[in-house]
């Protein structure tokens, strides 16, 4: 687990609790970054006066500047690469990869430099460098507005991959991305921008590499992160009233993973469900099947099923329901993993 | 601090005015915006191109404009009703397209980027099927060499993308001597459309860079909009954008995109030029993104309306009707173009209404184009999976 | 399985064996396809009158000519992405990738647009391309010249992805891939150039993607590729000698992967150890295990164990001994497999 | 088929010269090549600069050179007898290299490519950092912000990345206003090595697109030496490569890279406009490698012997020293310079043959530089795993 001494903790006084959407929330959680640490700077395409195709830098540009909020020219290699000579220098900034699909064109940069600069320097440099991704579907979006990309991140070495699920935690997990000295791959929910959900300014609730138990119960560990979460408790929800207790677990962090609620709870229930957005061959989800599997192999009545985007590129917007894992297909796991 | 002069950085708190028309020495103009016949200098050795323009063929240019923008409001509207996911307007860009479309031969290869509609209209594609693209029923859209599509590509989202793709269809005309033998009728070009902002984009370079080393016979159209979404020009270049070519000895000129008669000459020269042999060239269009960056964005945001209204003063369409009234057009060919242009939108409308859902097995059916395991495994269970609903309320 | 019959199957009269290096046999597998299809055509780096860098094309140019067997400006990006422009102009391209660690700047445009041009375009433009890239370690050689990257290809739906370990197969299966109208990423195993093997040339033993039974045994199975499949059959030599049996797969085929034999094997032996260079977290080996032991849940003794390179960067050259699987490390998840 | 014309299609099946040397109208040179000072006229405004140079000064390049080549050569030799995986020879490059790194001031960042020995030892890494990473020891070799390094980055060996790196550290210089106070003993700048072979990379023009958005105060030194392994720098552009700087609006000179002088000018002048705030500058030094692309290149494979010859007549080394020579340089001096690169080489043997090990924790303590579970793991489960051998045969 990350330090999160470095995260601003200091109690602020009287409630510090608010609702506000998750997108909201990360405006939030950057401002106080930036308000607090002037190495702090966030580069991207259109994040300026715009705020960001979704917003989520509005107002930042006019508050802190153009020297700290950077318009920079159209290119992502470009941007992951400057950004680590920034880093170099002494910042730590915060990159906005205005869409899931636009990564690629810096993949280089961020597999082959970003990730291994620490390593390569043998600790004497540092990469406090954040890539911030809007990622996933349920906005029937064009092609490559909609894209799951994260195995190619957590396939990695070098790379820390995190991603909120909860307005509370996208205030304060970007914050310790920001704060952590290793590059951080920064997964954004982009379907649940406008999800209300209270945020507690006063401290964080876990830290940043943690996974979390948001339901209990006691016949299939539901596993997932990001927008899946919900899908996931609507499953739970569903089954419940089917007679079968489900206990889901947000993954928050994808790399590297806390294992240790997700084979307590698999020890408990014997059965496990993974769900993503991403195709399934060869992703975060077959590791985290084949881990339990190998580490809980007695506990496990059944295989540990996934319930993943298919391995087809994500689909025409107007197809993306049948891509993309809903309570249904959820529950069809549960039914066939509760049938072994 | 250092005080900075960059456009990007100090001016970007607030909305603020792109750059004046970034006009560069040697521009080609030949219409000026009042509608005027008013050659620049460097427009001279184009003349005689616009001048072998029989009256029917400049009809023309102003019918696709006048068209392509009551079919490119259409959508917008078709969007802002929910008909739509997205609509990227050409609404201001109509004289640059046009003109560099009708100076393509029936043999060229076009790769427009993702705003080119009347590129792809002029070369045979039904608007619709952009309608259907923008609409999330399907990823492309049409097939490039079905021959009813004039070799049109579909569009690229990821900016520059295509760039490479032209190049290497390039490549292989001149590999396959496709090019170059003097026969301006047979031989083939290609024409790829790119953005200000696309350009700051590497594959654009190693465009380029393989263009030049393997004299593929390809024009590279820039349309400078002055806008990358939020972003000025300027932020990708404190230098006319023409230059770039010039880096990589690629022959390169500047052209007022907004006069269809200039972007017509100087497309027509190049692309010629390069089927005859002569390597690739570039060409610069200055123009103007006159509405929003797509229907999701929200211009007031970052540029001001005295922006707006200067480069609304500079309308391309405008501009060519006053120069055809000049030259003695007849009152029923307005009338009869804004009737062809209010039927082609309620066609679009119509037919867009009427569109269909989008059959599952397009998910799965070409993800390979020969047999694949897991595919076929996904296909056989999701079928099942959706039979085991039939009569059932979940 | 593809179809092979597009691949050259003429019988040739008398001898058809013969001993030669793989790297020598991709040589010929290459001469034969620029021979029996002049829209094949090379591209890379060096490829010309160098020959490359390992050398597998040389004489090429010579023998075909600059326009067949073309050295290309140094880029990627612009190798992957005018080689669909000319596969879209009707060519077969081979682009040769110079080391694996270099294939990344091209990222884009294999993901982004070769992986999925056939689908974007409803199958109305096919995309034969294939990338050879020499990857893996063994060869003592500095960062970028060692590494693993199959995950990254296998992970993206529309790509093939294939990987011979014998001089016969290399000949085989470059022809093969290049035959396939589907991009085919096609890993040569470059520490195995020099490894001679009989080839013969009469016709192929197996289709592109077909996986193969190496060695029969009985207690556990060991899967792999490339390289690691010499390394793999000495750990079950080995084996032998301490009274373990072990039945040895070779993968062959990436993806997809073909788990008729592996799932056949596993059935048997109830035991399963997967070897690989590559990172482990969230790889190929995590898929083909979470995969065996979802399939083949009951006839398992043991959950499937992997060996892998560790999540690390390729370490420099003097510690490859350490961090890539050897027959040791083999050996020693056998035992583990065996305690259970 | 066309006929073609390029040179790297048409000369492909068998070895080639390289273009003549690519001299550009603008070239600067200073000292020819017969070591006589003899400017161009390009060179005229730079003269001034080598005026003021101490004799100290020019002897100093001279012994730099010489002590470099022998050190090249050594490790060349520990690379034949197996002390290393690796060496890319700088033999040839020597004046652009010194010229260049002599120019920069201490305050400055410099972004080395993967050959340039020379730059990294004048700016105080210890040689033997580098032959440790191509022994297989190290990936990294130094650190570049421990002073006694001199701002001097590690290799990087992706063709091109550093360009970006080094464009990053320049914006910051110009966000920390460490740059463009008029004050050039503390004004930072930025020079960053590059091949013609990596100029091809869309890296190196993301970088250039950057650096004239933001203007750095960074220096772009284009190392020309005619070859990217086998492939003669005309597949990479037809045009002088100097050129291409000026696409993006970056003042641009063109040096030859073999006269230690004019090299050690123009990148005083350039640095020194790039850190007062004048933004980029680019500099293209037409040089040659004179030995193979690595130990395990063959140059005869696909160039001539004539063309090296024709290098060799033009060896930065001999023409220096006849400059030397002419200006009354005494034979003690060469003597000592002679014995300095002999000790040089002497000591780097001895001290790359003492080499110890590489320590296992090596692959684990850095891939993060914060606590990582899985990590710590595999540590752990090596560690263990390691010990089960102690005292066992196998
Ligand atoms: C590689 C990539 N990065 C980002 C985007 C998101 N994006 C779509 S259009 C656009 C602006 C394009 O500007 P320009 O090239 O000038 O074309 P214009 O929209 O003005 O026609 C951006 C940033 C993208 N499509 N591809
Ligand atoms: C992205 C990338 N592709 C390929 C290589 C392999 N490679 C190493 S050096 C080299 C040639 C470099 O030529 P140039 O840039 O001119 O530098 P020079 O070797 O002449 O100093 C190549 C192709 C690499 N290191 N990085
Ligand atoms: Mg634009
Ligand atoms: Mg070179």
């Amino acid at each position: 687990m990350t330090d999160v001494t470095e995260a601003p903790t200091q109690a602020a006084a009287a409630s510090t609790v608010s609702t506000m959407p998750l997108g909201k929330a990360l405006t939030a959680g950057l401002r106080r970054a930036l308000a607090e640490n002037d190495r702090v700077l966030l580069m991207g395409e259109d994040i300026g006066p715009l705020g960001g195709v979704f917003r989520i830098t509005e107002g930042l540009q006019a508050e802190f500047g153009p020297q700290r909020v950077i318009d920079t020219p159209l290119a992502e290699s470009g941007i992951i690469g400057t950004a680590i000579g920034l880093a170099m220098g002494g910042f730590r900034p915060v990159c906005e990869i205005q869409f899931d699909g636009f990564v690629y064109p810096g993949f280089d940069q961020i597999t082959s430099q970003l990730a291994k600069i620490t390593n390569r320097h043998e600790g004497a440099l540092r990469m406090p460098v954040v890539i911030r991704i809007p990622y996933g579907g349920h906005i029937g979006a064009i092609e490559h507005h909609q894209e799951s990309p994260e195995t190619y991140f957590t396939h990695t070495p070098g790379l820390r991959v995190v991603s909120p699920s909860t307005a509370n935690d996208a205030y304060w997990m970007i914050q310790e991305a920001i704060a952590s000295t290793d590059p951080v791959i920064f997964l954004e929910p982009k379907s649940k921008y406008w999800q209300k959900g209270e945020v507690d300014t006063s401290a964080p609730a876990l830290p940043l590499h943690a996974s979390r138990v948001v339901r209990r119960g006691t016949d299939v560990t539901l596993v997932g992160h990001g927008a899946m979460v919900t899908t996931l408790l609507q499953a739970a929800a569903l089954a419940e009233s089917e007679g079968t207790s489900c206990e889901v677990v947000d993954l928050r962090s994808l790399s590297p993973v806390d294992y240790g609620p997700i084979l307590d709870s698999v020890r408990r229930t014997g059965r496990m469900v993974y769900a993503q957005e991403s195709p399934q061959f060869t992703s975060l989800g077959s590791e985290i099947a084949a881990t339990v599997m190998e580490r809980a192999f007695y506990a496990l009545e059944a295989p540990v099923l996934r319930v993943s985007g298919f391995d087809a590129p994500f689909p025409p917007a107007k197809l993306e329901g049948l891509y993309l894992p809903d309570p249904d297909r959820i529950l069809e796991a549960v039914d066939r993993t509760m049938a072994y | 601090m250092t005080p900075l002069d960059s456009p990007a950085r100090t001016d970007g708190s607030t909305r603020r005015d792109a750059p004046a028309f970034s006009e560069a020495p040697g521009l080609v103009r030949i219409l000026g915006a009042d509608g005027a016949i008013a050659p620049t200098a460097s427009a001279e050795p184009y003349l005689a191109v616009i001048d072998a323009l029989a009256d029917a063929q400049l009809e023309e240019f102003y019918r696709d404009m006048v068209v392509i923008r009551a079919f490119d409001r259409e959508a917008t509207n078709l969007q802002r009703q929910g008909q739509l996911a997205l609509w990227p307007p050409s609404f201001g860009q109509e004289a640059a397209q046009v003109g560099s479309a009708r100076a393509a031969r029936t043999q060229d290869h076009l790769f427009p980027s993702y705003r080119e509609h009347v590129v792809c209209r002029i070369r045979g594609v039904d608007p619709l099927d952009i309608i259907r693209v923008m609409r999330g029923v399907t990823h492309g859209g049409w097939n490039p060499y079905d021959p009813k599509n004039g070799n049109t590509h579909i569009y690229t989202l990821v900016l520059g993308a295509q760039t490479l793709h032209a190049t290497g269809v390039g490549m292989g005309l001149v590999f396959d001597g496709k090019s170059g033998t003097g026969d301006a009728d047979r031989d083939e070009a290609v024409l790829v459309y790119y953005g200000d902002g696309a350009s700051s984009q590497g594959d654009v370079h190693e465009s380029m860079v393989f263009a030049a080393s393997f004299r593929t016979p390809e024009v590279f159209f820039l349309q400078n909009n002055q806008w990358a979404i939020s972003v000025p020009v300027a932020t990708q270049s404190r230098t006319p954008l023409v230059r770039r070519g010039e880096g990589y000895g690629i022959p390169s000129v500047q052209v007022d995109g907004n006069d269809v008669l200039a972007s017509y000459a100087v497309s027509r020269v190049a692309l010629d030029e390069a089927r005859a042999g002569g390597g690739p060239r570039a060409i610069e269009a200055l123009t103007y993104r006159m509405g929003a960056h797509t229907t999701s964005d929200d211009p007031t945001k970052y540029r001001t309306s005295s922006e707006e209204e200067s480069w609304a003063r500079r309308d391309p369409i405008a501009r060519m009707r006053t120069y055809l009234e000049g030259r003695g057009a007849a009152a029923s060919f307005f009338a009869d173009v804004e009737a062809e242009a209010h039927a082609v939108a309620e066609d679009t409308r119509e037919r867009t209404m009427a569109l269909g859902g989008i059959d599952t097995s397009v998910m799965f059916d070409h993800v390979y184009s020969e047999q694949h395991p897991l595919i076929d495994e996904e296909r056989r269970w999701l079928a099942d999976y959706e039979t085991s609903f039939e009569g059932d309320a979940r």
